[in-house]
């Protein structure tokens, strides 16, 4: 059973050109499957730098891997013809982060609904296009006489991140890569969209990756969740598992890190861990080791490989060496069956 | 320690006037941690920058008293103004801008706030305070000699701390210091201030949005909406007991880590602040409106020990 | 990374060297027939002042290049020439070599182009800055407008203006030449303040105009700067005006203002020749005049080469300069 | 129009133009301009009623060469500052959008190009080609070196809007290259289009006036840069025939003025750095 979309051993890495010596690992060796007849939501938590928008923008297209292949329903991207490349614009879309940017301030926010209907021909009739375009706003809980025909100037971050996500909808894609939807969005607007997140999943049967850095947002909404550190995963899997249980100790030191809404005071006892070395050079072994508090002398040799330690989740740490070894072809993370 | 009475500040843009801090009204007790917690556009940052009379037009500051130990800040002259920042009342930057001098070194920073407030020190003593003040965040010595753009964003952040902390101010007022901050960092800087807080035995001002990190590191919390301050009350009460209909569906819309599917946003949107809707600006979106919210604004006051609210219905 | 970025500036150097090198040998060919030769001719048919070097000139030249040789043969043996700086004869006064007569006017243009430009920069700068800062006196506003009519026209439109009120109808100043015509070049005050008299114009049509690009470009540099988070972090750690004004404001608003300079200096240079040549100023200007006159092809060539590789040489010290002025570029490479 | 009440320097610009414009056509009613070639009129004359802007030595009737002279100057000027826009803007689009080695050749380019002093390469080439110019090919030599500053400018602004949302966003609606191009990028460039179009405009005259001034013009034609040549040939201001270099002087002080204010008041429009919205 082939993968939707799938992200097979990919590396990416910036910079190194002739001039600039210092090349930043983006992504190291890094696979995701999508399985496409059970539509889910897959979360990818990460600090900044973790690569976790790179992965973003290789899965869309937008970036070539350094190594490693991006598959669309079988067929390496690298090498797909033009038709090949306008199904896969369809059926895989975007939500980007900044509300701010997206529209380009000359034309009404109306270019960006009317545009992808043009291009893909997702309407015989004007009127056609019209309804279509109706329906999905109000999918997202905005009335269209009060939103079509306005700049995006006029319109608030949350009305037009809403736009945004109205557009992905509009295509009626297989695979949404939302990357930071609702960071720039204010918290009580942050749950309409996450919840239209939500609907269009169970109803559409849309894929979604959800690459954020907010683990409780993460918790939220998505089925599985992908914990990357510096290009490398760290822990992947089912996301009761890993937010009620983690196991990598970065995990645990996300997790312990984020200030909680609740009258408890739990954050601010516990001492701070050790002071964030600077960015060493990346040394060989585990990428987390500098910072890790139960490093061991394994931990520097080799980078650790994934430990499937539950039905539902993997780890790559050493402290997890007892637990069977994820061969090579097995794309994370494998969901429970 | 600090008493602001009915602070106003408008913006005169070409769209129209903006309410952008409208009567806020509170006092700071000594070596208490105040929190300010609204969305975008409730006026918080503006009501911070205030305090210090940072407020650049086209914005005005049109009424309102500021006391610090019983002065009156607002009559002050420019020069004395100038004196209390830093020595009173310090600044802790935003985490996401870049407060620092790009062209200036870490210590050059430290020590020309010292200077202008005719601190006079040899060149040696200068280096130990220097040393002293960037230890008592968190940074190594050698951070004294490094330009801004050499530093992580959270060692940046410490920077600024230690600068705050230069002339043992008695007030700090920190502006989302750790806004665009990782996690992991943010636990850190929000350690350090704290740290330095107890040191010296100063009160903080966090102004911010994100309702967690206030509940986990300030005493007393208000909120704020549409440029008023609609709650003020004892942080454990506002998260168990909270009184404004806002307050209550602000932390129903926080995703918890807790329980799945518990979070639901607030209906409706943000009101632009140059035209509020009449009565009390919440009114669009709450669900237990009556005419009078339409009508009549109203104003905070003392529901429980402690605690109080701009609602009618409270 | 500093030693990559400088090397990588000389090699910019290098590459300006070479362009004007090959744009001095190639243009002229562009023409089909050799300028040279060409220029010979039309010299024979005029009978020019210089009749008796004549046949002289033509032997040595017809060796020097030998003409037979193709093309690139020649090319190279004038890239030879070029690098030991020998642009061999001037046809219009033959007994010189071009790089004598060259040799003479650079110390004029020097002289005028480096004065004024630092001048402008340096007043501009300063007004510009002093412009956008609130705290500054209050008739420094009413500068504006002149400054920026002023910035709008050519420097040598204002050179003719200027020469015809101060010169000719006040007759205040000296209107032509670089020093009185009786006088001898020596190292007396006399003759000192004699250049000085007649250099005072030129300068003044350069400086007043440019003065004003400059404020220009920093005023804006300085509203822009004065928006920055460091510049309200700055008033917030209670710092005097005037630390903020000069260590925060215009420390950071000088950097693009340098760079800019190094930009403009092309556009400097071709407005002083300009002037030079209306007011008769004996620098590479007013010899570039004659040579384009007299049609003396070696000449053009080697002003324009010297030119070019002088203006090469100061921006490369611009460059070398800069990472003193900003940090960040020695740290992450241009 | 209320528009143009706020933004004072493009009204200057305007008016600065259009009163030169109408000079030039109300001057070729009222004179013959045949009369600008030399010996049509008595030497030397000072300005009076038969002769408004007086006589020069070779007897050119002063005000005819200005009315002559003008478009030609302008026309060299918009010559060869559409045709540097145009080739900048062409290059400046397609290395800012395509990068990679067009972008590295292209750059390399104009950085070096735009440290060499333009007038003298200008020089090299006018020398070179001193057959009998015409006011077209002096277009041309000057438009060879007027694409440089616009590359420049344009592609700096087009890298500043490339990475930008909306154009990802565009290319994930279907769009092509040359279409996001056209459609996205395009009109966000126009307002700095236009001040860059006679920004190079007023540096094409520049550098025509300059080359004529050194006697590399059009030597038979009346353009304002070939009079003043003449001036400077004659010792118009030793000799105090004043008029003789009043008129070129103050109409290229109107040309230069009016154009300088007409970028200033687009660049206004390009950033208006006064609208701020809360």
């Amino acid at each position: 059973m082939t993968a939707l979309l799938e992200a097979r051993h990919v590396t990416r890495i910036f910079g190194g050109g002739f001039f600039d010596r210092s090349s930043t690992l983006a992504l190291d060796e890094f696979s995701l499957a999508l399985d496409g007849d059970r539509p889910s939501i897959i979360a990818v938590v990460g600090e900044s730098g973790s690569g976790k928008t790179t992965l973003g923008r290789l899965l869309l297209g937008l970036t070539t891997p350094t190594r490693g292949q991006v598959f669309y329903n079988g067929r390496d991207l690298q090498k797909m013809s033009r038709a090949g490349w306008r199904a896969f614009r369809r059926d895989v879309q975007v939500i980007f982060q900044d509300p701010y940017g997206v529209y380009n301030p000359f034309y009404r926010i109306d270019h960006v609904l009317t545009t992808p209907v043009a291009k893909f021909g997702l309407a015989t009739s004007r009127a056609g296009a019209r309804t279509l375009i109706d329906d999905v706003l109000r999918a997202v809980g905005l009335r269209p006489e009060e939103t079509l025909g306005r700049f995006p100037h006029q319109l608030s971050g949350g009305q037009r991140q809403r736009v945004m996500v109205a557009r992905a909808l509009l295509l009626r894609p297989r695979v949404i890569v939302a990357d930071e939807p609702v960071s720039m969005v204010d918290a009580s607007l942050r749950a309409t969209i996450l919840a239209s997140l939500r609907t269009m999943n169970r109803d559409l049967g849309i894929s979604i990756v959800y690459i954020t850095h907010d683990l409780a947002t993460a918790y939220q909404i998505s089925d599985t969740i992908v914990v990357l550190y510096r290009g490398s995963v760290a822990e992947a899997g089912d996301v009761e598992l890993v937010v009620k249980r983690p196991q990598h100790p970065y995990t645990q030191l996300l997790l312990s890190s984020i200030p909680l809404a609740s009258p408890e005071r739990t954050w601010m006892t516990e001492s701070a861990t050790a002071p964030t070395a600077p960015r060493e050079a990346i040394e060989t072994g585990c990428k987390f080791a500098g910072r890790c508090p139960s490093v061991a002398s394994a931990c520097r040799e080799m980078p650790p490989p994934r430990f499937q330690t539950d039905r539902g989740r993997a780890v790559a740490c050493y402290l997890y060496r007892g637990a069977p070894v994820l061969t090579e072809g097995d794309p994370w993370p494998r969901r429970s069956r | 320690m600090l008493s602001v009475r009915d602070l106003v500040v408008h913006y005169d843009t070409p769209l129209g006037r903006v309410k952008a801090a409208d009567r806020i009204s509170f006092s700071l007790r000594a070596g208490e941690r105040l929190g300010f917690a609204g969305e975008s556009g409730s006026g918080k940052s503006t009501m911070a920058l205030a305090i210090l009379r940072m407020i650049k037009p086209p914005g005005r500051i049109e009424a309102g008293e500021v006391r610090l130990d019983g002065q009156n800040l607002m009559t002050l002259n420019d020069e004395d103004m100038r004196r209390v920042r830093l020595a009173g009342i310090a600044l802790i930057p935003q985490g996401s801008m870049n407060a620092l001098n790009p062209v200036m070194r870490v210590k050059e920073q430290i020590i020309d706030a010292l200077r202008d407030h005719g601190v006079r020190l040899s060149g040696r003593e200068r280096d130990v305070r220097v040393r002293e003040l960037l230890q008592s965040v968190g940074l190594r010595a050698d951070v004294a000699d490094m330009f801004p753009h050499e530093l992580s964003g959270g060692m940046k952040q410490r920077a600024c701390i230690a600068i705050g902390i230069s002339l043992r101010p008695r007030v700090i007022i920190a502006d989302e210091p750790t806004s665009a901050l990782d996690v992991v960092v943010q636990k850190q800087v929000m350690e350090t201030l704290a740290r330095v807080q107890e040191n010296l035995g100063a009160s903080v001002i966090l102004v911010g949005h994100d309702m967690g990190l206030m509940a986990q590191f300030v005493d007393r919390l208000g909120i704020m909406y549409a440029g008023k301050l609609i709650e003020v009350s004892p942080v454990r009460e506002i998260f168990t007991r909270p009184l404004h209909p806002y307050t209550r569906m602000l932390i129903a819309s926080l995703p918890s880590l807790e329980e799945k599917g518990t979070f639901r946003g607030i209906p409706g949107l943000l009101p632009l602040l140059r035209d509020l809707p009449p009565g009390c600006a919440f009114h669009p979106r709450c669900p237990h409106t009556v005419d009078r919210c339409r009508t009549e604004v109203p104003t905070l006051r003392e529901v429980r020990p402690d605690g109080s609210a701009a609602c009618h219905l409270v | 990374m500093r030693a990559d970025y400088l090397a990588r500036r000389f090699a910019v150097f290098v590459l300006i060297v070479w362009l004007a090198a090959t744009l001095n040998f190639f243009l002229p060919r562009l023409s089909g027939q050799d300028p040279v030769r060409a220029t010979l001719l039309q010299q024979a048919q005029l009978g020019g002042y210089v009749q008796s070097g004549l046949e002289a000139m033509v032997k040595e030249y017809e060796h020097r290049f030998g003409l037979d040789k193709p093309l690139w043969v020649q090319y190279v043996t004038y890239l030879g020439d070029v690098s030991r700086f020998n642009f061999n004869y001037s046809i219009s006064n033959y007994p010189r070599t071009v790089n004598e007569i060259i040799a003479e006017a650079i110390p004029w243009t020097v002289g005028l182009l480096g004065t004024t430009t630092l001048l402008s920069f340096a007043i501009g700068t300063l007004l510009g800055a002093l412009l956008a800062w609130p705290g500054a006196p209050r008739w420094m506003r009413l500068l504006m407008p002149p400054l920026w009519a002023l910035h709008a026209i050519p420097f040598f439109l204002l050179g003719l203006i200027l020469m015809y009120v101060f010169a000719f109808r006040v007759q205040l100043l000296p209107m032509f030449g670089g020093y009185s015509a009786g006088a001898f070049p020596a190292l007396t005050l006399a003759f000192a303040g004699d250049v000085l008299a007649h250099a005072i114009l030129p300068a003044l049509s350069i400086v007043l105009v440019a003065t004003g690009g400059w404020a220009l470009g920093m005023r804006g540099m300085m509203v822009t700067t004065m928006g920055e988070d460091y510049v309200t972090f700055a008033e917030a750690k209670g710092l005097m005006r005037l630390t903020i004004f000069l260590r925060y404001c215009v420390r950071n608003a000088i950097l693009p203002q340098t760079t800019a300079l190094a930009l403009a200096l092309g556009n400097i240079l071709s407005g002083a020749v300009l002037v030079e040549v209306i007011f008769g100023f004996p620098g590479v200007g007013t010899i570039l005049f004659h040579a384009i006159r007299e049609n003396d092809h070696f000449l053009i060539q080697g002003i324009v080469f010297t030119v070019i590789v002088a203006l090469g040489v100061a921006t490369l010290i611009l460059d070398v300069l800069y990472p003193l002025l900003d940090p960040r570029i020695s740290y992450r490479g241009a | 129009m209320r528009y143009l009440r706020r933004n004072p320097s493009l009204v200057v610009g305007i008016v600065l133009l259009s009163a030169l414009a109408l000079f030039v056509i109300v001057g070729h009613f009222t004179v013959d301009t045949s009369k600008s070639r030399p010996l049509s009129a008595p030497a030397v004359r000072a300005p009076s009623a038969e002769h408004p802007f007086g006589t020069d030595r070779q007897g050119r009737d002063l005000f005819a060469t200005m009315v002559a002279g003008t478009p030609l100057t302008l026309r060299i000027g918009f010559i060869a500052g559409f045709l540097g826009v145009g080739i900048g803007a062409i290059l400046g689009f397609v290395s800012a959008y395509y990068r990679g080695t067009v972008d590295a050749i292209i750059r390399g380019i104009v950085d070096i190009g735009l440290t060499v002093p333009g007038l003298l390469v200008l020089i090299i080439i006018a020398v070179s080609l001193r057959r009998g110019l015409t006011v077209d090919q002096m277009a041309i030599i000057v438009a060879s070196l007027a694409w440089l500053n616009p590359a420049r400018t344009i592609r700096a602004q087009v890298l500043s809007l490339r990475e930008r949302g909306y154009v990802e966003v565009a290319r994930l609606s279907g769009m092509s290259g040359p279409e996001i191009i056209f459609k996205e990028l395009m009109p966000n460039v126009l307002p700095y289009l236009a001040a860059t179009l006679v920004n190079s405009v007023s540096s094409a005259i520049l550098a025509s006036v300059g080359l004529e001034v050194l006697g590399l013009g059009p030597i038979d034609s009346p353009t304002l840069g070939m009079t003043l040549y003449w001036v400077n040939f004659n010792a118009a201001l030793i000799n105090g025939w004043w008029w003789w270099w009043a008129a070129p002087i103050v109409i290229i002080l109107v040309v230069f003025l009016g154009l300088f204010f007409l970028t200033v008041g687009l660049d206004e429009i390009a950033n208006p750095r006064l609208r701020r919205a809360i």
